[in-house]
This record gives structure tokens, C-alpha cells and sequence, in this order.
């Protein structure tokens, strides 16, 4: 097996990918979102569900994921990142996932702020691959912009 | 078409596309299997574009000089090249687009865009029906959707049968005398599967309704004849068919397009233009509005060149051996389903399969580490895949350079991806 | 736009373009002088295409292989050279076309596409008003005048002065609350006329009224800042700029390029697509249907790191002394009248001119036997010539290749011309 | 002067453009057409009169052409083939004409069959300048389609 195979399928891909965190579409939540990635086909419908108490604390983020090992392993990554933690605490999280899987390779994924994150970052150097992981990313993003309207 | 003038040599069809040397990394030489998306160009087309700009290149049509003579020769002469190996009666039958796409558009906007001086029959209005396949590509799909929202035509469509070819069953009542179009793909870039282009022609003729051909994944495969296909339009690309890519062609029968009103409009196009209104000028430059893809039709012409050399025939017979040597190899493996219909004589070009279980953006991913490269996703043929409840598929597909090595390394490879995924789970 | 990283030597730069050995005949070198039709490639553009070709091409955003990856990174980096090369904000808004044509007629067919969900200020309706001018390019006109036709709208122009710039006396009544699109050519093909952008794009505003470029003839010849130009939309072809043909471009605001529909469609350009329906890509892939001009973006990117090697400002400041040189030549000729404004510093690039009692195709074709290579006739820009009461001019124009020496062979050469045809009469 | 010029512009040529043959509209007529050549703005009025005796004798052709010295001189050097003739009896010299000036120089002009015209010849190497010399010719077919579509 080549070397950048074994970098991008490593045993924490395969094991989100075969037991996903957090999957499935869970009440309560106030925004749905639905994405697809047009080059594939690959679906994700996501959920987010803010505390009410304007803290924005991300009480849950639930998902249908239709999609490659390493779109399927990514969103389970996230949920488990952002689940129980303040959207503002998240932040930094997200910025450097995205910066470092968008880097090619150049920027290392940093595990203290990512976690389980720096086995996705393998991908980094596929230009197609990376759009599969940012998916769950970019879904997770909508939700929140339609969150914060619907609680003006 | 002609008769072929130099032996179907692998090797040395291989030695004429440098690319091939290529590796992927320092240990992985390049296996291209993915010809059906878009085609590698021999030596031949390259030198052929050079030597033009290098020689010859000014503006067509718009110069009295040498240079400008020069230079409409060079691309009236790759207008005639290319009529020629399509087997059309004139070359002024023949419009230079950018790509098959909008060799389509072409056809379906000008469709909409008649008025009281186009005959009926070229215009498409709210009533009428435009009938296309299920497993169009989507630059067969979307151009009529897009039509039908506009003139409030309706969209209908043949559906597939279980087998991976169209159902035809219903022609009879999908076929009106409401039908003003019938579009539809010679072999679909999928399944491989070919169409019956008679049958559908005779059918669509008995109700008058034109017929649009997608010919991109035909016609650099398979011994090509317009006048023996009786359709009235045929769309391809030069990139499929080891041209350049910025230059495809629609051909349509010269007492249509002489009716059609222009799409693109612009300078070249033009027969007198005042700041009020403007006449256009007699098909094909109705239809290639601004500066075209010169030097691109020069590489395509060579391109036809490069391929009536080795003859239509041969390669036909090349690619469908490569086709059945690997449906062969990869029915035999645990887990692999074939995408299309059975082998059969008819089916050249390409295989896309499935491996149980898995994405075929993670089978795509493991092949490619090895070296093959393959397609994989939906094809731009999303309502085909939908219809087999399919997210996407892998396919591999076949060109004049690939070996039958190459076709063993995809099955090994094939086989060696289960193996990968059955390990890790 | 970047500063020159190479001195502006005319001999190193002639040895790039192999063209330019070209003899017409055994005695006659050729003198390219009509880089305004198009333009010749030099060798760093012809190698970057055959480089990209011969090393990384396949098809781009459709595939997951590495040899995709390849293709789309040169294909994107492409479109973030040409964006840094025009000063765009954002690559995103650089639209890959096949030429300036395709780009002007995208975004006229896209304005009257529009359906509810349109925003009213991308929609031109019946009642609206088009506004553009008497010296375009039919391919700034044309399409204009379809869009009027098809939507109902009215076709105004602004009309030439006798000094052959723009007369704007009557542009606060010419540009009203109904005009909904002031379309505009940056620099005259013809006349070499530099129109006055910050002033059109300030009285267009004013008004509510979009603005769209015509930079064929200005992008590669002067210095060019899109943000500094403040227009909305401006389109260039590659074969004008040192590139390829079979590229051109459209940029737009990111914000107007989002709400537009989308003008051909088909593969690469969608986001679902059932066989009802289909939603579409955000831009630039939603107006970029097909596969594109994959390595003649390549050479367009090439091309313009050549220029902005030279430099833009360099560039210019050579155009302009030639064209002075020119002028001031021609103008010493007995019989020969220059069209176009007095010689100053925004006249670069082009000089037209007429020869008393004959015709400008003779002039060209005893130019040509002395193997200049100039354009005549109208230039696709009918309507400026008829409004000056001229049937079509002589133009010679100028690129970074020109040499005074050139330029003196056709002062002489018009001196000639006009001796050869006083002695035959 | 280089010997394609001079072989362009025969004394010939510069002779018929000066002093146009049969120039000048002209009643009566049964057919006129006006025909323009896109590329470089040249146009031709052509008025057709024939015989009324059924034998399709070309009484007059008339004209008012602007353009080039080659188009200008073909319509003068035409017109002086036309008049007086049957229109079947000019259909061969229309014929090898057109032959002759389409084929690059590979077919020589027959003086015997079309007179003056030999002097456009030079055109034949210059596609562009092909298309000025045909212009009469295609003015004349067209107007010629209209007289008989007139007489039924
Ligand atoms: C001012 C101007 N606009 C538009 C065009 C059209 O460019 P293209 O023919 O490459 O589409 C040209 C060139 O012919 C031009 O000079
Ligand atoms: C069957 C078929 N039709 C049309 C197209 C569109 O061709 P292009 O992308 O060159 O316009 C393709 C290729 O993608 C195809 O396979």
C-alpha cells in the first residue's frame, strides 16, 4: 500500500466512517440545512440546536450524511468538536481545520485545538478530497447564520 | 472516414502521446483511464497547432492580407477536415463552438428564440413537447429544461429499462405530434450502452419532430456517418477526441440552420449592422460570432487526421476488446457490480461499476494510488444514476493508447481496493 | 499589474515570437502590423500550453485522480493569474468564456433572462433602456440590440463628435431613470480613441445604471486596474493579449454575477439536476458550462505573466511612441487622412487611415505586397464608419514586437501605395 | 513593384475601374438586388432586364457599385460579358469564370470564353479578394432568380 494512502485512510477514518458520532437527525433544533457537493453527488442534512440563553452554546449538532469514507468521517469529527462547546470557543477550532486542510499540506493540523481532526488532514493534498471534508464545515456554518436570524 | 493507413501498433500509438510518460510520483507511472472525460493529444496535434502559430496565424475572415488568407485556409480547410471525417455532405454544415455544450445550447436556444419568419418547425413554444433520454448527460438536459421553463414547452423523457438501455416501450405515446424535438446521446459516457439511432429517427420523423444528436462520445469512437445516421443535428467536442479543448462543433442539415435565427451575435456574424438593426450573415458564420478557435481547429483537424489513420474500424475493435477483456476481470471479483448492460458487441468505450459498500469517491481514491486513473461520481448523468437508486460509479474508459496491461492493472487494482477496505473494517 | 521584472528591449522580445521570421514570399519578410485583429504568441505562451499538455492535463473539477487535481490547480491558478493581472478583487469573478464575444453576449442574454427571484436592476424589461455608443464593436452592439429586440427594451446610443471622441453634450438625457445597462469599449479598435471610463461609470451610477466594459482593445495595451475603473462587468479575449484563442473572459462583481442566471447550461455548472428541475453553481462555475478552455487558459495565464514581465506601463509608453511616429508619418502623405483624435498621450495602439479616391482593400493589398500586414475595411464597427461617411479604413496597429523600422516601412509603404496608383490612373 | 501587383492590378483592371462599362441605374428592369459583402462593407445595385419574348435575351444590366477597384472593375467587365447575350448562352462563361477565380491559380482563365475577364485572374490567389470579384456575379444570379420567379 502506497504511503499516501495509508495517510489518508488512517484506522481514525475508517472507524468514524464505520461508527459515526452523534448521526442521525435529532429534535430540538432550530435550523435544517441541506447540502450537496455537485461533483459527486455527496448529501449532508444538518441540524444545530443553540442553548436558549444567548451563551450560543451548541447543545447539539445532529446529521444525515450521504458521502465518501472521508465526508462521513469528517462530520462525525465535527459534531463531536462542536458538541457542548460555545460557538465563539469553536471558532479558533474551525479556522485552523480550515486553514490546514486548505494549506495543501503546508500548515500541519494542530491536535490540541482539533483533535481526531489531524486524521482527516491527509486529504489535504487532494484538491477534490478536500471539498468532501469541508462539507459537514460549511453545513454546519449555514445552520448557524440561519440560527442567529431566526433568534434575531 | 477512410480506410486506415498505418497498423494498429500500441507501442507505437503510445510513443506518440508524451504524456503517458508520466509519473505520479517517483514510484507510479500514470495508467489514464479516463479518456471519456477528456482525451490526451498525440505529438501530432500539438505539432500541428505549433506549426500554425508559428507560420501561419492572423485573424480569419476579417483581412485582406497574406497572413489573413493564410489563416482562413488553414481554418476553412479544418472546417472541410472535420466534415469529412464526420461524413457530412458539406462543410458548410459544419459550426465551430467551444464545446459540445454549447454545440446543444446552440440548438435549443435558437429553438426558442424564433419569430413570425421561422418556420414552425423550428420553434418551440408553449404546447409543444421536447423529448429527451433518461440517461442524458446533463449538457443534453439542462439546455432543454431551460427551454421548456422558457417557451413553456413540456420536457418528457424515455425512460430506462432494467437492462441499462431505454425503454422504449412507450415511443408510441411519448412521441406526439406536439413533439417538436427529440434529443438524445449516441452512447451514453456511462453505461457504455449505444442507442438505436434509426429506430428513434424513423420515429421521431413519422411526427415531424427534428432530432439532436449528442454525438460526444461517439464519434471518436466508433466508424461515424452522419448522412447514414439521418439525424438532423450532432453535437462533440474536439477535447474527446484527441483535439484541443476550446473547440467543439455542432453539424446540422444546411436548409435548418439557413432558418435558424443566431445565437451568439457579434462581430464575423453579420451580414450589414446600422445602430438600429442588424442582418446576419448565410450559416455556418451565423453561428461563430466573434474570434474563433483557430488554432484549436487546425489541432482538430489533425486530430481527425491522427484518427482516420489508424481508422475507425480498428479502434472500435481496439477499445471494445479492452471493454470486454474488463468487464471479464471485473465480474470476477467479490463485491463488483457492472454498471451497464451485458457485453456485447455493441458496447465500446466505457465500464463504470460499483463496489459494494463503498463510494466510489474512496474506490477513485485507492485506484488512484496505484497509479489508475478513473472517474467516478455521477458523470454529469445524475437522473441516471438516481434512476438505479446510485450515488455515483467508478468508471474506467478506453482510449487508442490504452493496453491490455493497463485494462489488468484496473481489475488487479479493482481487486486489490476490496481487499484494502475488507482489511480496514 | 505588476512592475517590469525584464528590460523593454524590442530585439529580445521579436526573438520570442517565431512568427516573425516569416517571410510572405522569397523577397518579402513579414511586417505584422495588426496585433488589433489578433495577436501573434510568443514562444513562453506556446511552451506553457505544451508544458500543461504534455505533463498535467485531464479533465478538471469532475474528477478525484491526481492527474484531475493537476488539471484543476493550472486551471485555477489560471484564473487567479488573469484576475491579479486585470486587479479583480477576487478570482471568483473572473468567468472563463471563449472570447470577448461570448462574454458581452453572457452577460446581455443573462440581463434579460431574469424571472422574479432576479433583482430588479439585473432584469431589463420592456420600458427599460439600453444605452451604449456609436463607435462599438458590433460585438458591444449586436447583442444589445438583440436583448432590446427579445425584451422590448429601447437601444440608445451616444454619438460621435467630429473630433471622433464620444460626444457627451446630451449624456444627462441619453442616460435616464429607465436605463438600466451603459455598455461601453474602453479603447476604439478603430480609432484608438480612449473613452472617458471615470466619468461614464459616475453619470451610469448616478442613474442606477450598470456598467459593462468592453477591454478587448485596452487590457493588454495600457496599464489596467478593474478596481480603479469602478465599472461592473468588462470583457477581454485571450488572442488580443499574446494568448490563446479560444479564451476570453467576463468579470463581474461578485454580488451581480451571484443573482444572474446562468446563460449556457450543462455539466460542470450545476448543483442538482433531476429531469424536472435543476439548481445551479455559484460563480464563476454557473457561467461555465462544459468542459473549458483548459490549456489555453494555461497560455492565457503565460501571457499575461509575459506582459507584466515587460510591464504594462512600458508597454504602453512603446505603443504610444509608435503610434505617434505613425501619425506623424502619415500625415506628411499627400492624399492621406488619419481617422481618428489628434495625436496625444491616451492614443495608443491603432492608427486608421484613407487614402483620397481609393479604396482601403487596394491600399491593404499593395501594402501587403510589401509585406505589411494591415487590416481594412470596417473593422466590425459599421456604423462608426458610416457616421463619418466612410466605407472602411486602413488600420495599422501596434504590439510589443512593432519597430520604428516597421513603422517607418509603412509610412513608406503608404507613400507607395498612393505613387502606385497616381501612376496607374 | 512586386510581380503579384502587377498581375493584380492590370491596366485592365485600373482601366475598367475608371471608366465602368454600362455603369448607372437604368430603366426598365425586372428584377433589382442589392447585395453587400459583410467583411469589408462593399456593396452592389443591380437591375436585370430581359427580353420579353421568352427567349431570355439580357437586354441590360445596370448598376451602381461601390467598392474596390477588382469589384468595381468585375461588375463594368460582367456587365460588358451580359448585354446582348441569351441567358443560357452565358452560362458557361459564368461557369468557367467562377471555376477559374475559385481555383487558386490552377485553372487559367479561357480569353475565349470570358474576354476582359482574364484581367481579374490575379485575384485568384487572394481568397478575400476573390469574394469582391464575385460579388456582380452573385448580384446577377440572384437577380436573375427574381426575374424568372416574376415571368413565372
Ligand atoms: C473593441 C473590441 N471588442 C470586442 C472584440 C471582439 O473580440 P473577439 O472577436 O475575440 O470576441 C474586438 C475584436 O475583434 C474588439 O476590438
Ligand atoms: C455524452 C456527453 N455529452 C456531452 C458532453 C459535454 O462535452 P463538453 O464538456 O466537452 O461540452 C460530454 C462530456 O462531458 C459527454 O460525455
Amino acid at each position: 500500500m502506497s504511503t499516501h494512502l495509508s495517510a489518508l485512510y488512517t484506522e481514525l477514518v475508517i472507524e468514524h466512517d464505520k461508527r459515526p458520532l452523534h448521526a442521525g437527525l435529532r429534535e430540538p433544533f432550530e435550523a435544517e440545512v441541506h447540502h450537496v457537493n455537485p461533483t459527486c453527488g455527496d448529501e449532508i442534512t444538518l441540524r444545530l440546536h443553540l442553548s436558549e440563553d444567548g451563551a450560543e452554546r451548541i447543545e447539539d449538532v445532529s446529521y444525515d450524511a450521504v458521502g465518501c469514507a472521508m465526508s462521513r468521517a469528517s462530520a462525525s469529527i465535527m459534531a463531536d468538536l462542536l458538541i457542548g462547546h460555545g460557538v465563539e470557543e469553536v471558532e479558533p477550532v474551525r479556522t485552523h481545520f480550515e486553514q490546514a486542510i486548505g494549506s495543501r499540506g503546508r500548515i500541519e493540523g494542530d491536535e490540541e485545538l482539533i483533535g481526531d481532526g489531524v486524521a482527516l488532514m491527509g486529504a489535504a493534498k487532494f484538491p477534490a478530497r478536500v471539498k468532501c471534508v469541508l462539507m459537514p464545515w460549511k453545513a454546519y456554518q449555514a445552520a448557524l447564520v440561519e440560527t442567529r436570524a431566526l433568534r434575531g | 472516414m477512410s480506410a486506415a493507413t498505418r497498423p494498429f501498433d500500441v507501442d507505437a500509438i503510445r510513443a506518440d502521446f508524451p504524456i503517458l510518460q508520466r509519473m505520479l510520483d517517483p514510484e507510479t507511472p500514470m495508467i489514464y483511464l479516463d479518456g471519456g472525460a477528456t482525451s490526451q493529444r498525440p505529438q501530432q496535434v500539438i505539432d500541428a497547432e505549433v506549426a500554425y502559430l508559428t507560420h501561419d496565424h492572423a485573424a480569419v475572415k476579417r483581412g485582406a492580407h497574406r497572413m489573413a488568407g493564410a489563416a482562413t485556409d488553414a481554418y476553412e480547410d479544418s472546417r472541410e477536415r472535420l466534415a469529412a471525417f464526420l461524413g457530412a455532405p458539406s462543410a458548410q454544415e459544419i459550426v465551430f463552438t467551444k464545446n459540445a455544450t454549447e454545440a446543444l445550447n446552440l440548438v435549443a436556444r435558437s429553438l426558442g428564440d424564433g419569430d413570425t419568419s421561422t418556420p414552425e418547425r423550428l420553434r418551440v413554444r408553449e404546447g409543444d413537447e421536447i423529448l429527451v433520454t433518461e440517461m442524458e448527460h446533463h449538457a443534453n438536459l439542462v439546455p432543454w429544461q431551460e427551454l421548456a421553463r422558457r417557451t413553456g414547452a413540456r420536457l418528457r423523457w424515455i425512460p430506462m429499462a432494467e437492462d441499462f438501455t431505454l425503454d422504449l416501450t412507450d415511443l408510441d405515446s411519448l412521441l406526439t405530434e406536439r413533439t417538436k424535438v427529440l434529443a438524445f446521446t449516441h452512447q451514453s459516457n456511462v453505461l457504455g450502452t449505444v442507442n438505436p439511432v434509426g429506430r428513434l429517427v424513423e420515429a421521431a420523423r413519422a411526427v415531424g419532430a427534428l432530432t439532436v444528436l449528442d454525438a460526444a462520445q461517439s464519434a471518436p469512437h466508433m466508424p461515424f456517418d452522419l448522412a447514414a445516421l439521418g439525424v438532423d443535428f450532432a453535437a462533440l467536442s474536439g477535447h474527446k477526441m484527441l483535439g484541443p479543448t476550446g473547440i467543439g462543433a455542432l453539424w446540422g442539415r444546411y436548409e435548418l440552420l439557413e432558418a435558424m435565427p443566431p445565437f451568439l451575435t457579434g462581430g464575423s456574424m453579420i451580414e450589414t449592422v446600422t445602430m438600429e438593426a442588424s442582418t446576419f450573415a448565410e450559416p455556418p458564420a451565423r453561428f461563430e460570432a466573434g474570434t474563433p478557435p483557430i488554432s484549436q481547429a487546425v489541432g482538430l483537424a489533425a486530430a481527425c487526421d491522427y484518427l482516420d489513420a489508424l481508422g475507425m474500424e480498428q479502434i472500435a475493435a481496439h477499445e471494445q476488446a479492452l471493454t470486454l477483456r474488463a468487464i471479464d476481470g471485473l465480474s470476477g471479483i467479490d463485491g463488483v457490480r457492472i454498471i451497464g448492460p451485458a457485453a456485447s458487441p455493441q458496447r465500446t468505450g466505457a465500464v463504470a461499476f460499483g463496489v459494494a459498500g463503498r463510494h466510489p469517491h474512496d474506490v477513485g481514491q485507492v485506484l488512484d494510488s496505484y497509479g489508475i486513473e478513473v472517474r467516478v461520481g455521477h458523470h454529469c448523468a445524475w437522473p441516471l444514476h438516481r434512476r438505479f437508486g446510485l450515488h455515483g460509479t467508478t468508471r474506467a474508459s478506453f482510449s487508442v493508447h490504452t493496453t491490455d496491461a493497463e485494462v489488468d492493472a484496473l481489475v488487479d487494482g479493482v481487486a486489490r481496493t476490496v481487499e484494502f477496505f475488507g482489511a480496514l473494517s
